[in-house]
């Protein structure tokens, strides 16, 4: 199969989407044709539907947010881009009390058909207020699903579910994963909501890991292989619903449970997996639950601090042998 | 406050414009005291939030709209839902949480919605309206219809960064969008002239680069006048307008609050200056309307509100699990 | 010991720290002489302090916030309310970008004392953007203490705690709590962070609970312990930092765990609290962890709908029975 | 642009101080130059925002204020800090990651702080230093000293809610704030003026109720003069001035930006108007200073800046585990 990178995944998602659907368009910052996005994902699209569908805002993130709001409850299908994921909180009651609670504060007249993509994560030295993974914020918002795609196929299948759905979506993207490649048919396909996929199958222990998590996690999985321990990936791609079946069926294969996830440990995207696992599936468990996140701190901007902070290849497979 | 000077006459409306509005006014007003009443018996839930003395200005504004242009609104919201012309009765059993209300007894009085009429929902959040009916905006203009949306919100919204970001969007990508400012001289206990040192919130038009008025709030067919150009304005593609009204409300913020902030004789001369008062002298100086015909629309007005206030109180609640329907679409 | 209302409790916090310390100041909308605070804790200061210090301001959630924290960099010890904690979400940037992060990104340099304090909670029918509660979005934040006490006497010594320390602290209130009576010495007294109170003694169950819910469970308790049931509360009373021995020596001891709290379920605080004994002290129990918190909806307005999400003694007691 | 005419000579200043406003400007182009050079050789982890074209407007700012006054900056800051008086070599090793950095590493480029000289930091959040400015202008109100702050923010971060709010409180509560509008055309590829109507920054201030003044950027003396005027009112307790200074970025936004969507013209144009060239040339048009002291001076400066490099380049980086200090004081 063709493979092609993670960012040229999602272009192709919004682009068959607004081919299909003229009530779809995008708004953001530097999304248009001069900048073509921060991260390029918008490449090509301002000059295929114009300027008019492919918006550049000033730098308003509250009012971008409020606009896709005031759009999708008026028939159109907005996609917001947010430039950093840490920007997101200039936008949070847009996003959290107008965006996600519409829909209930209105006993369901209203359908908030919008997508708000935005980068997360660590890695590129550009610090505090550039790096953060927030996708826990955003889980704890009911009304609202949270997207997480780890893989260019996983990406595309899911944006294109996410643009057609009728409910608020945050859509987590991660910096590093941008140039990954990895096979997308040609075909069109969706990815629903809510199932995960089992990247690797093994028996010892179950990885739980999402974004950029799930390929250090894989990484650390193949190194534990040789060690002679058989680990089982699960990358839930949506956070929000959650599935929780596939997460417990995988604990009751193994018994052992290391979450992974790139965000700030404290109520983390980490804690709510391991307190699932706590609540539904405990009996399972031959061991305690491991988290590998980000200790409780902003993101340093000097290499070997930002290092240090950013869950490897070594804390996961540190972690695993902790409970083996 | 608005001169007497200010006093016009009637456009060059037709008798029945003229009675639609003064109508609007009353319905709104009765509806409001009727609440307030409620409130009292104790069968109101939570706060409530009365455009008693404001009726002017959603009538004024929403007498230029057609059914499938849209407005939002705030948490003083009764009087935007009325004068867009929601039913009174599924707006009051919203208010006192029954499952006949507009949100089936989930948003209440502070979140009332009907979109049937284009009425997209009242926010909670001081000035989270603006970024909203722009993007409404935004949408009419996406979608090549020759709406337009009007937008409330108040004196104390107009100090969020929301007003400012959104405004000068609407501005930028010229969206038909009518802001519209109730400065009614406080936002709870604070002054509005104590928070911004300029003398009208309409004079922030400036920064947008777009028309900004400033009328007076209690004449609704100054406001009448203003919106029109506005919304013409908006409705060829010219963009928005900042239209601030100033006007008073009649009661304390919320229905806990004594108002002892504002001077006794400040409160007394807005009682004066009662917009519907005004507006009924006017229509009968001028002869547009006889006392007779007043007398029979306050008693049908009056016998209405009745109604929508037995529909709702016989209504029932929601049950308790419906709590749980309408996270998701 | 004489009573009083947790408010004049709040108040009484206020007034001595700032009769003590003249760079201590307040601010927030309509905390003054005319409103006097929309619960009403800042009653009276503005007379005895004086409008500067007691200051209220605009409808501009986001620059209360920024005002506060270029005090604190500056030499002053700012106290900003926040009328309604849903409204935070105007301000996360200030609160979770800056305040949390500036004595981190600029190496130490600075200090940032400030408090935030802000009422939470559900019960009187405000519905969705005047009910929430959300301490969990500022425990995900590192840099900032989170404090969430539960009595006049805690909120008290833990204001004033608060109001001393050197760091971003985010104060969380519950509207339902301001009313309430307890006993509070005359004497000068402070309650420091990060250490839990065993509000009652039990052997079978260990309850954590906090704010409002620390009453609840407690109630839930007694109507347990008719039925044979001897239920342990405990309150961490800050949530940054967390008790976690306090927590895990009461697990040891009980052998099972139920955390009550009024935010929404997913990735709220009972996760963190059931992650970290599913991690630390998952040997100690014999039964799953139980969560008990709002179920995933925004709050509706109408009584019967309220009353049906918000945790009370009933669930707490249904959740107790489960895992006894 | 800003026409020639305007062009002034130098104002009442000594000779001294017109020398260290050279300097200044200079100091930065070079410490620019230098930093562009080291990320091309790889040395600058992240991204960087180059300062370059717009020294005129830190240094006439900065001129006017003592050690003691605040200054708040943003991601493109490197100018700011060296105008305010940090050390061009700590404020290296900090870009550089380095243990000897202002911020031992942890800020890098995007949150530089030297609070020993009053710089209270740059912020990477487009528009987040403007209320952290108006609350240092608070404290010095209520510590009742005699400082200013000087707020830098860009055409970009005018469009953020938290413009709106900020300047409002520093306006109503009368605080001692510069806020100094560095306008260089773009903010990434968007032009200022597809997003804002009027043709000024400077004229929102309108909204405000306070002075504000749109200048040449790019002529110190211009940017001196109009800082001088703000900072006496702001000293007296007069309240805040909004200046826009008018400038370009030399370069692209950020180290990977070829700046393609700007004409060729335009930059060519706003090259040729380097305010470092125009003063110099102006110094030595009006005699106040000599050919060969401009040299001296220019020598000096590249020394110090190697030297600056040197430090920041030998300096080791902070030990791995150092990431978890700082968390709280
Ligand atoms: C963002 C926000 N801040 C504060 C509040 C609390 N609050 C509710 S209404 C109100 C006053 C609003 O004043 P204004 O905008 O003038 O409207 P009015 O009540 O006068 O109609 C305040 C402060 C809120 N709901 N939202
Ligand atoms: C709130 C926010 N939105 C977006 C960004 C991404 N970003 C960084 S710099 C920049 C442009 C800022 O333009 P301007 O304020 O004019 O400053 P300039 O870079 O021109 O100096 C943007 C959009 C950000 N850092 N913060
Ligand atoms: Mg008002
Ligand atoms: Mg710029």
């Amino acid at each position: 199969m063709r493979k092609i990178a993670y960012r040229e995944a999602l272009r192709e998602a919004l682009r068959e989407e607004m081919r299909r659907d003229a009530t779809v368009f995008l708004l953001g910052e530097d999304i248009g044709r001069y900048w073509q996005g921060a991260f390029k994902v918008t490449k090509g699209l301002a000059e295929e539907f114009g300027d008019e569908r492919v918006r550049d805002t000033p730098i308003s993130e509250s009012a971008i947010i409020g606009a896709a709001v005031g759009a999708a409850i008026t028939g159109m299908r907005p996609v917001a881009e947010i430039m950093f994921g840490d920007l997101t909180s200039l936008a949070m009651d847009q996003i959290a009390n107008q965006a996600a609670k519409i829909h209930y504060m209105f006993g369901g007249q209203a359908k908030v058909p919008l997508v708000i993509r935005t980068p997360f994560g660590a890695g590129v030295n550009i610090a505090a207020h550039h790096s953060q993974s927030l996708e826990a914020w955003f889980m704890h918002v009911p009304g609202m699903f949270v997207v997480v795609p780890s893989t260019p196929y996983d990406a595309k299948g899911l944006l294109k579910t996410a643009i057609r759905g009728s409910n608020p979506v945050f859509f987590c993207e991660h910096k590093l994963l941008y140039p990954l490649e990895g096979e997308v048919p040609q075909e069109e396909y969706t990815v629903p909501f809510g199932v995960a996929d089992v990247k690797r199958e093994g028996s010892d222990v179950t990885i739980v890991a999402t974004l950029y998590m799930v390929h250090k996690a894989l990484n650390a999985a193949e190194e534990l292989e040789v060690e002679g321990i058989s680990v089982e990936v699960v990358d839930p791609r949506t956070l929000v619903p959650l599935d929780k079946q596939a997460i417990i069926d995988s604990v009751k294969k193994t018994g052992r449970l290391v979450v992974v996830s790139e965000d700030c440990k404290t109520a983390g995207v980490s804690a709510e997996i391991a307190a699932v696992v706590a609540e539904e599936a405990i009996d399972y468990l031959d061991a305690p639950i491991k988290r590998v996140a980000e200790p409780d701190t902003p993101i340093p901007f000097s290499p070997p601090l930002e290092q240090y902070v950013i869950p490897s290849e070594k804390t996961i497979m540190k972690a695993v042998k902790e409970i083996i | 406050m608005i001169a007497e000077e200010t006093r016009k006459l009637p456009l060059n409306l037709s008798k029945e414009k003229n009675i639609d509005l003064y109508r609007k006014m009353l319905e709104i007003r009765c509806f409001e005291e009727k609440v307030f009443e409620l409130y009292a018996q104790n069968l109101v839930p939570g706060t409530i939030h009365l455009y008693t003395g404001e009726e002017a200005v959603a009538v004024g504004v929403c007498g230029n709209l057609r059914k499938d242009d849209y407005i939002t609104s705030t948490h003083r919201g009764h009087g935007h839902c009325i004068a867009k012309g929601a039913q009174p009765k599924r707006v009051m059993a919203e208010i006192l949480g029954k499952k006949t209300g507009y949100c089936k007894g989930k948003g209440g009085s502070m979140h009332i919605a009907d979109f049937k009429v284009g009425m997209l929902g009242a926010t909670a959040v001081v000035g989270a309206g603006l970024p909203i009916a722009m993007g409404a905006g935004l949408s009419i203009k996406l979608r090549r219809t020759d709406n337009v949306v009007a937008c409330f919100f108040g004196d104390g919204a107009s100090n969020q960064g929301t007003f400012h970001e959104a405004i000068n969007m609407a501005a930028v990508w010229k969206l038909p969008v009518i802001f519209v400012c109730e400065n009614n001289v406080y936002a709870m206990g604070t002054r509005q002239s104590t928070v911004m040192l300029v003398k009208n919130v309409a004079d922030r038009a400036v920064a947008y680069g777009i028309p900004g008025v400033a009328v007076d709030g209690n004449d609704v067919l100054a406001v009448y006048e203003a919106a029109q150009k506005a919304v013409e304005m908006a409705r060829k593609g010219e963009g928005p307008t900042l239209i601030e009204c100033k006007t008073y409300r009649h009661k304390g913020h919320s229905r806990i609050d004594p108002a002892k902030y504002r001077p006794k004789e400040e409160v007394e001369d807005w009682l004066r200056n009662d917009p519907i008062k005004r507006f009924k002298e006017r229509l009968l100086e001028t002869n547009v309307v006889m006392e007779a015909e007043i007398q029979q629309i306050e008693r049908k007005v009056s016998a209405e509100i009745e109604e929508a206030a037995k529909f709702a109180m016989e209504s029932s609640y929601p049950a308790a699990e419906e709590a749980l329907q309408d996270v998701y679409a």
